[in-house]
């Protein structure tokens, strides 16, 4: 129940490809990777969910919390999924409507440029 | 009836472990994958649900009841009782909260979360078969 | 000092999961990975005994235990009291018991099997940090 | 937790490959697959451990009583493992003496030729 982030950057963005099971307890190490990202001056930002196994509310709060960071940098924060059983958490919960969401990282940076 | 029990402290770490012993009674009950991916969503919120309103060491215990038309899973703490909470923060957005109680509402069949005697909340979710 | 509780039926079906159980809470204590393994065995030992050698539906309690210089897990029955068995078969062969025994006795650090008071048995096990 | 059995023949032996995990809950499954190839004539039998994730006192037991049985017509009952973990399993219970165990199928079927 590890959770791996990577952080990598793709012309004016910055993408980070999450590993592992996000919850309640490693929600606060994804927390503080995309706390640090936009204190260090990263407003544009992909979140690759592609190797994300387990998300649950914890995860969308942090990802919420991040988007109300970029946003008050008239930023942006997007992104990645195709798993049906992550898309749905989104649905549900009605997240769909506040995140973009897509279906490759290339995707995510050409749709926020 | 086959009846799992499982009690674990009332913090983060635990409740990945409370997730692995669901998943695995799960498939081995003969659920469909995609049901035990919805049960480990909703145990995972009824336990983060538990374990961030527990200020001190009272565990937090999970029984685990299977019968031949549903499995019933009820998830009991000793937390405070909690007043209600504005759904939305001050952006507008849904609180973690609200999300949680989506997805358990959403996730199985039956969710109740009722008052225990004696202090704390019971969360009830039921998977028929 | 972390403790977490199980409860299963006396059925082989259950010994996975409280193998899944203990092996994520080995890790997440932070032991190394061939202790984990030594652990799973013996874990799986024990339960497998108790749930062998219980008739009715009584059911089988582990208690994880974690302290700063070890972890104790207990595993107790209310199996009734058997007699010393042969450690050979016919053939001169370990019988599974036996083989049971030897593996308890040497993947853990201490390995105690009490009676407990009321009826059946209590394995104990202690891995040091 | 499933305890996948595959069997071929190689030569005059019967090679069962097992995966998963061997424990009280699925050695019968073992256990029956084993008696099934004696009665079948089987009396040379590999079984392939390469793919085992665990195994405990009632896997050990369903090999042994499988030797016994190839054992009372001549035949052989020969492993293949190299997993440190698994050997640790043989060696602390004694049946390295008991059983022959080879490094690869090969090994195995050309050893007790
Ligand atoms: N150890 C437990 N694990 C899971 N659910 C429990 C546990 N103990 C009680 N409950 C559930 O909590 C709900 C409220 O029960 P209540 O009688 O008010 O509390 P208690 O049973 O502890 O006195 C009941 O549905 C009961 O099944
Ligand atoms: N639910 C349980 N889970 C694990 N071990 C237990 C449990 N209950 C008792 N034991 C252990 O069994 C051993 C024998 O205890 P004893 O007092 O004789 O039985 P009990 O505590 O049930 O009356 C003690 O070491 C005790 O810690």
């Amino acid at each position: 129940m590890e959770l791996g982030l990577d952080v990598r950057t793709v012309g004016s963005h910055s993408v980070v490809d999450v590993k592992g099971e996000i919850d309640v307890y490693t929600a606060p190490k994804l927390r503080e990777k995309l706390i640090e990202l936009v204190s260090q001056g990263s407003y544009d930002v992909v979140v690759n969910l592609e190797g994300v196994d387990f998300l649950d509310s914890t995860g969308l709060g942090v990802l919420v919390g991040a988007l109300k960071r970029v946003k008050a940098h008239d930023g942006s924060l997007s992104l990645v999924c195709t798993q049906d059983k992550i898309l749905k958490i989104f649905k549900i919960t009605g997240l769909t409507k506040v995140f973009p969401i897509h279906g490759s990282v290339e995707e995510a940076i050409g749709g926020t440029d | 009836m086959a009846m799992v029990e499982l009690s674990i402290p009332p913090r983060s770490a635990y409740v990945g472990v409370v997730r692995l012993a669901v998943s695995s009674l799960a498939r081995k009950a003969g659920l469909d994958e995609e049901v035990v991916d919805d049960l480990k969503i909703a145990v995972s919120e009824a336990c983060t649900n538990a374990v961030e309103d527990t200020p001190g060491d009272d565990p937090i215990s999970i029984r685990w009841m299977e019968e031949d038309d549903r499995v019933t899973i009820e998830i009991a703490d000793r937390r405070p009782s909690s007043n209600a909470e504005d759904p939305l923060d001050t952006q507008g957005f849904s609180t973690r909260l609200t999300m949680s109680l989506a997805l358990l509402e959403s996730l199985v069949d039956s969710f109740e979360l009722t008052a225990r005697e004696g202090g704390g909340y019971c969360t009830r979710l039921v998977v028929n078969r």
